[in-house]
């Protein structure tokens, strides 16, 4: 398990991605970083993807040595937009040394890029220094700021979250970041710990309602189960099961803006899931509706017949928050 | 205000009558609990687990504005007697037994023993038996209605496809009329109609050693509850008066089972100098002496030994005990096999008494499983016993042997009331000069015209008048306010009461003014932790 | 003539459909068994009790004309095949369940295979689940009806007052209107359409092992019946695609468990040329190689040693036949204690299988109860244990301390097929070159292009091909007469089958003019005593 | 068990018992003899007490002793009828040596006197030279052979009680005694093994119509379970239930002629019962008419009401041979 591997990031791996009406060739890079700051979110497991005790020389050496073997790995014609993720925030100056910023920006110049990172680390001067670098005049938002804002809803980010911001932390910095050039992108999660299917849903429109004059874009993440984490701890004990996908269409359907999304492991028991028997094909027409935002694909999928269609609407009806979950 | 009134205990489980403001519903019920609780229908984002830490209880203690008292393994009790508590989330509980009795213990040991218990969205026909017996009394259609949804049929013994409502095996209006829905709340109501039913003939635990044989996580429940057998042991009635069917290998855990032979070693005391002990089979008639076969033994024996009789699942029973509850009342298959786990458990037994009551001669009238366990016992206690039969212990070789094993003994008194005494009041009592009158079991002990104690022929309790509860030097009093009784002692007349006072127990009522006795109609904790209802059924009061 | 084909058997049990003349009618069922067979209603001066002995019966050998024919323990078979037998007097026989078991095996031995038995005056709600696993399949209402005169309200859990009607624990029609009567045989039937539920899905075992629990008789009779284990294993199916519930004591003693028991220590042969055993705890999970501890275990022994996992009840389950059932199909309760029973029969497979197959090292990767049966097992054996765990098996520690203990070992070959062709065929076969495709558990046995064998990932079998057959030296052959078979093999065809052969055996058919694979659709025995319905459902024919 | 105590029969006392409209004051004997010579009987346990191994002198002082000490504790003239019993048949010469028939006779001269008997022991000889002995005139006939018929069905005398005489034996007797100046007494068994309740009833019924030519005195025993008989075999293994009394009833209210009947053990398990609440006065009814031969008291106490009758009726419709006995 120590066996020293030559440095590259934690994944990385092309696709396509909706933007402005355009699918694109993306390239998606999960940086191993100095680890999130925060490192406290109940559902996330990212932040034990950090490298140990290490100094700041050391982990500028190892980024760019990912950076380097990201480079090498793909042709930059191949592709057009970038979307870097570390385990917390890329614009940390602890987690990411500020250096290595301007290398990326060097790296993917003429790229359409979008970087996850905590609202409390979008700084001006940071990116108006970034997007200098980033910036050819291809794009006319080169850079979009990702935060995980989760929820509009201050009680609920911090109870079933734990995420140690508020939505006022979330529009500040987006106003910064439209100041410096950059667009935003608001990640919303669907379903998080303590809350029912019709709770999370309700959260949800709220959410989509309250975002739209702070987000350029948005991605609605239907709650997965990951390892280690307090999620992992509560499901197990059958204290969380992970959103219907039928919520995750309706969703999607009566959202005043297109949302992409990204149900990682739909129908997969730690997963956004069905009954096992629709999901497969569910998944698929959610994913195909992230790029081509074919409102009538979503209206048809939604109006799929399955015998947990049943069940689910119960649920909706009949899960309350001191009997819940209801269903596995 | 809420108000909660318990009827009939049976363990933690218990009939009633519970009055939410909109009328009384007898307990336990299956009901649209948002009509009882407005409050529930509009609580939202209270969610805790049971599973979460007390550090998340602190900060989000959850509570409902007109709704039950919402209970929690991590938070200290908030709920105050004729409450109904609310264990939210608690159908979650059943996928880890362990977590579900260490939970309930601990609610059961904090919140006041007479609050009304909602289990939500947790009743099935096939879980509502051992919920009852876990000490709940209000479910919701919750998670029958999620059946319907799912198109499930449900029944006490399993959960079916729909189509299995037109396989006539329920005939109920709903199944009549394709109604899953209508079934599966029917078929809820009518479990809970069974269970109530067992629970009044305190036979509950009956029921649930043969339901919970369809759920494996079920019987670990079960396993666990008798693990905590302190608990346990508390709820329980000191007597019961219909038969106790031994029918499983966990019968040999039930508290009440447990007690009897931890008695048996700690409080019992055998007849003062009786240094000859005969180890007797038992006999399916109850109490053993009714039978032929024991008439035989008796007569073979003439009062020359002390009779001991060795049984499964109880161990050891005493002669004197032979009415005592459960040794007068359990019914056991009998197959001539007794298997490891019982000979492992009574030879134990045996070993402890006979390590603690040393006997000159141990005379071993038995064949089969009980010789081989009084063997075993034998060889842990490091004591000798003599055989005094080959096959049939009740064939007139082995009757004549057990003759000739004790010719030369002197005969001893029978002393049926100093071991009856010792066994219920845990008292040495000198019974000297004491007789017995009646027709056996139907006995009364006295002593020229006084009488100390008769017996209760249902029980196999003796039922001390005030001369008998004067022999008993302590304990088993209850103690009241400065009033005199009407009727029942109430609980909240009773300022102290001894914690080894079980439901049913014969207790001595002792105040400034009176001095009664009476029966115990629940535990001494529960007594002390109850506001409302009966504590002690007066039978007769002194004035002071 | 009558008629009567089995349709699904479950032990005993079965269902099926009977035609006495008057049209068919699905077993197992209650009905008018006089509007069935005139010649009942008639009958006079013909009661022989199932205790009278030959001499009598001999004298007075009862039967009626226009009925069923009468059968008694003392006299020879005169019942034919598709015949409906009646054991009169059946319903006195619950008084004994030693002589009920004794008479039960003793009739269904001397009498073809398919008659319908019809247990006259027995069936209640109570009694019918047990009856129809003793294998009856016809009632009547006679016992039903005489409750209801009684004013008796039956239900499967017991009989009540008839005030019972009214406490909601049955809504039936009859108990709509009052009509007790008409409750009690609602009752009874149905109470026969569970049952008959559970035979289909071959789990009635189950659901006596759960209703026998209110009645002791029935508990002993279920004990006897095991004990009779010859009798009763031949009548199990040799799988089951269902979960087998091992909720209770008597699990252990289940036929099919004790069969897998058997067939471990004596058919079982371990890999060639392993001499490391590593003994292993079991998973909720099956089969245990798809659970997170045994992934785990799997990738610290590397492949360095024999897999043994020890559980209770199957007592020890090598690696190969972890998806064979019932290993791959049981649950248990699981508490942490192993009682003395348990640890008894457990540890004593354990030391006949270590007597048998000597290894050079064995290393107990265990703890708690497990732990103990082991060393138990080992000290009975005279066998030497390393210990690599001290507590959690699963934990780095302990995996770290297994992978240290088998440094230096060589890794032996995976040879699943080997091991399960042994237990499954009693076969020690060259397997070499044969390799294993697919994604566990769902694989296949070749070499090059030729199939051998496939599994059924429902029962964990093999499936030989023509060319696996060929490998199988011999038994589990079914010989046809001289035709050629179109679709299933037929039960007067069959003229010769290896008295191994069970419900839902593999087997290879041998004709003169065809070989064919199949499975078995009833045992041995019964093909060889039958006249009527399937043999062998056939799965390919070869000319020949 | 072997002390010796002074020769006195097996039991002895008085009481009452109906004869030609009258309540006479009887004495009953049961001799202990040298045995049944039959003593097959399945419901019979009275075979077992007889003398052992003794010569047929020591058998006459023994049964001379027992007469001696019946006198003794009885002044004549405190009854007016005398029941004799014998373990099998008092005209049996090798059960009762024919020296202690005169004994007997001079015992009770001027006395009503009933003997047991089977009928192969009814002998012209024997009973004019015993009735010589017995006779002064007092009653027209002084003696009665009283003969356990049982029934008047060979078959079922055969099978279910194992009698060893058919009914034509009984009628010879019959002929013979009333030819030596005796009366008949027929004692008759109902519900014997192997019969259900309403065979039992029908068997009763049709045997009294059979029997009314040949008996002058009628007495029915409703079956008992004595101990070490075969009968009590049977009976522990739930194959044989004792006749209700409602049954008794029954036939003692439809009997042409009246019959005495002595329900022994009656309310008990082993002896005919109902259900053990009405037994006790149905017991004492029967007992009453049996004296006073009051037919209305019959008739009231067949109407009376328990629980219990709806079973019995149940019984009766529905036991069958095939399934019996439907209860306990």
């Amino acid at each position: 398990m120590n066996v020293e591997t030559p440095e590259k990031p934690l994944a990385s791996w092309r696709g396509k991605e909706r933007y402005d009406c355009e699918q694109l060739d993306c390239l998606t890079i999960i940086f191993k970083s100095g680890g999130c700051s925060w490192s406290k979110c109940w559902m996330c497991s990212y932040r034990h993807e950090r490298y140990g005790k290490t100094d700041c020389a050391e982990l500028l050496s190892r980024l760019r040595a990912q950076l380097a073997w990201v480079i090498r790995e793909n042709k930059p014609e191949e592709y057009r937009m970038v979307k870097i993720f570390t385990s917390g925030s890329f614009f940390d100056p602890v987690e990411v040394p500020p250096a290595f910023l301007a290398d990326v920006a060097t790296a993917f110049r003429g790229k359409l890029l979008i970087a996850e990172t905590r609202p409390e680390y979008v700084s001006r001067e940071t990116l108006v220094s970034f997007i200098e670098g980033l910036d050819d005049g291809s794009w006319k938002t080169p850079l979009y700021c990702a935060i995980g804002l989760e929820t509009s809803n201050d009680f609920i980010r911090e109870k079933c979250i734990n995420k140690g911001f508020s939505f006022s932390d979330f529009t500040s910095a987006s106003s910064v970041a439209r100041s410096a050039g950059a667009g935003v992108k608001a990640y919303l999660l669907f379903k998080p710990l303590f809350l029912t299917e019709g709770e999370a849903i309700k959260d949800m429109e709220t959410t989509i309602r309250d975002i739209l004059p702070y987000a350029d874009l948005v991605s609605m993440n239907p709650c997965t189960v990951q390892r280690n984490t307090e999620l992992e701890y509560y499901w197990k004990r059958r204290a969380f099961r992970p959103p219907y996908l039928w919520s995750v269409l309706m969703l999607l359907k009566n959202a005043p803006v297109h949302m992409t999304c990204d149900p990682l492991g739909g129908g997969q028991k730690r997963g956004p899931h069905n009954c096992g028997k629709c999901d497969y094909e569910l998944v698929r027409g959610i994913r195909d509706y992230s790029l081509n935002a074919d409102r009538e694909l979503i209206a048809a999928l939604l109006e799929t017949e399955c015998t947990c269609k049943n069940e689910w609407q119960y649920v909706l009806g009949n899960e309350s928050p001191y009997c819940m979950p209801l269903t596995r | 205000m809420t108000k909660f009134d318990i009827r009939k205990r049976d363990g933690l489980a218990r009939t009633g009558v519970f009055d939410a403001g909109a009328g009384p519903v007898q307990t336990p019920v299956a009901t649209d609990m948002e009509f009882l609780f407005p409050g529930l229908a509009s609580a939202s984002f209270i969610n805790i687990p049971l599973s979460a830490p007390a550090k998340l209880v602190e900060q989000y203690p959850p509570s409902i504005t007109n709704g039950p008292v919402i209970i929690h393994p991590q938070r200290k009790n908030t709920a105050e007697s004729g409450d109904c508590v609310m264990a939210a989330g608690w159908h979650t509980a059943f996928s880890n037994p362990r977590n579900y009795v260490d939970w309930l213990v601990g609610l059961k040991e904090k919140t006041p023993a007479d609050t009304a218990w909602y289990a939500p969205a947790a009743a099935l026909p096939t879980t509502v038996a051992i919920l009852c017996y876990s000490g709940f009394d209000l479910f919701d259609y919750t998670a029958v209605d999620l059946k319907s949804a799912q198109g499930i049929f449900c029944t006490p013994e399993g959960e079916f496809p729909a189509n299995a409502m037109e396989s006539g095996i329920c005939t109920c209006p709903g199944c009549k009329t394709g109604n899953l829905k209508e079934h599966n709340r029917e078929a809820l109501r009518r479990e809970i109609a069974l269970v109530a039913r067992f629970i009044r003939q305190a036979q509950l635990r009956d029921l649930v050693e043969s339901r919970c044989r369809m759920e494996a996580n079920q019987v670990a429940i079960m396993r666990y509850l008798d693990r905590h057998d302190t608990f346990t042991e508390q709820a329980q009635p000191i007597a019961r008066s219909g038969v106790m069917r031994a029918n499983s290998a966990e019968t040999m855990q039930r508290a009440e089972v447990q007690r009897f032979a931890e008695r048996v070693l700690s409080r019992y005391v055998p007849p003062p100098k009786c240094d000859v002990a005969v180890l007797l089979p038992c006999s399916a008639r109850k109490p053993y002496s009714l039978s032929q076969s024991h008439r035989r033994f008796q007569q073979a024996i003439g009062g020359r030994a002390h009779e001991l009789i060795v049984t499964s699942p109880l161990g050891l029973v005493p002669r004197e005990l032979e009415c005592v509850y459960p040794a007068g009342h359990y019914d056991v298959p009998v197959t001539g096999y007794w298997d490891a786990e019982e000979c492992a458990f009574i030879s134990g037994i045996l070993a402890r008494y006979f390590a603690r009551h040393r006997y000159r001669r141990i005379i071993a009238h038995l064949e089969g499983g009980a010789l081989l366990v009084a063997r075993q016992a034998a060889e842990i206690a490091g004591i000798t016993l003599e055989f005094s039969c080959t096959d049939d212990p009740a064939g007139p070789a082995a009757l004549n042997a057990l003759d000739a094993a004790l010719a030369g003994e002197r005969r001893i008194k029978d002393n049926h009331l100093h071991g009856m005494l010792s066994y219920q009041f845990g008292a040495d009592v000198d019974t000297k000069g004491i007789v017995s009158r009646g027709r056996f079991p139907e006995l009364f002990y006295s002593k020229g015209t006084t009488q100390f104690f008769s017996i209760d022929t249902g029980t196999g309790l003796l039922r001390p008048t005030f001369d008998g509860w004067a022999l008993i030097p302590e304990g088993y009093r209850v103690t009241i306010d400065d009033f005199v009784p009407e009727g029942d002692v109430l609980i909240p007349g009773v300022t102290g009461a001894d914690p080894a006072i079980r439901d049913g127990d014969e207790v001595l009522i002792t105040g400034k003014r009176v001095l009664a006795t009476g029966r115990a109609a629940l535990p001494a904790g529960e007594m002390l932790r109850s506001r409302r209802g009966v504590a002690v059924r007066v039978r007769k009061i002194k004035r002071l």
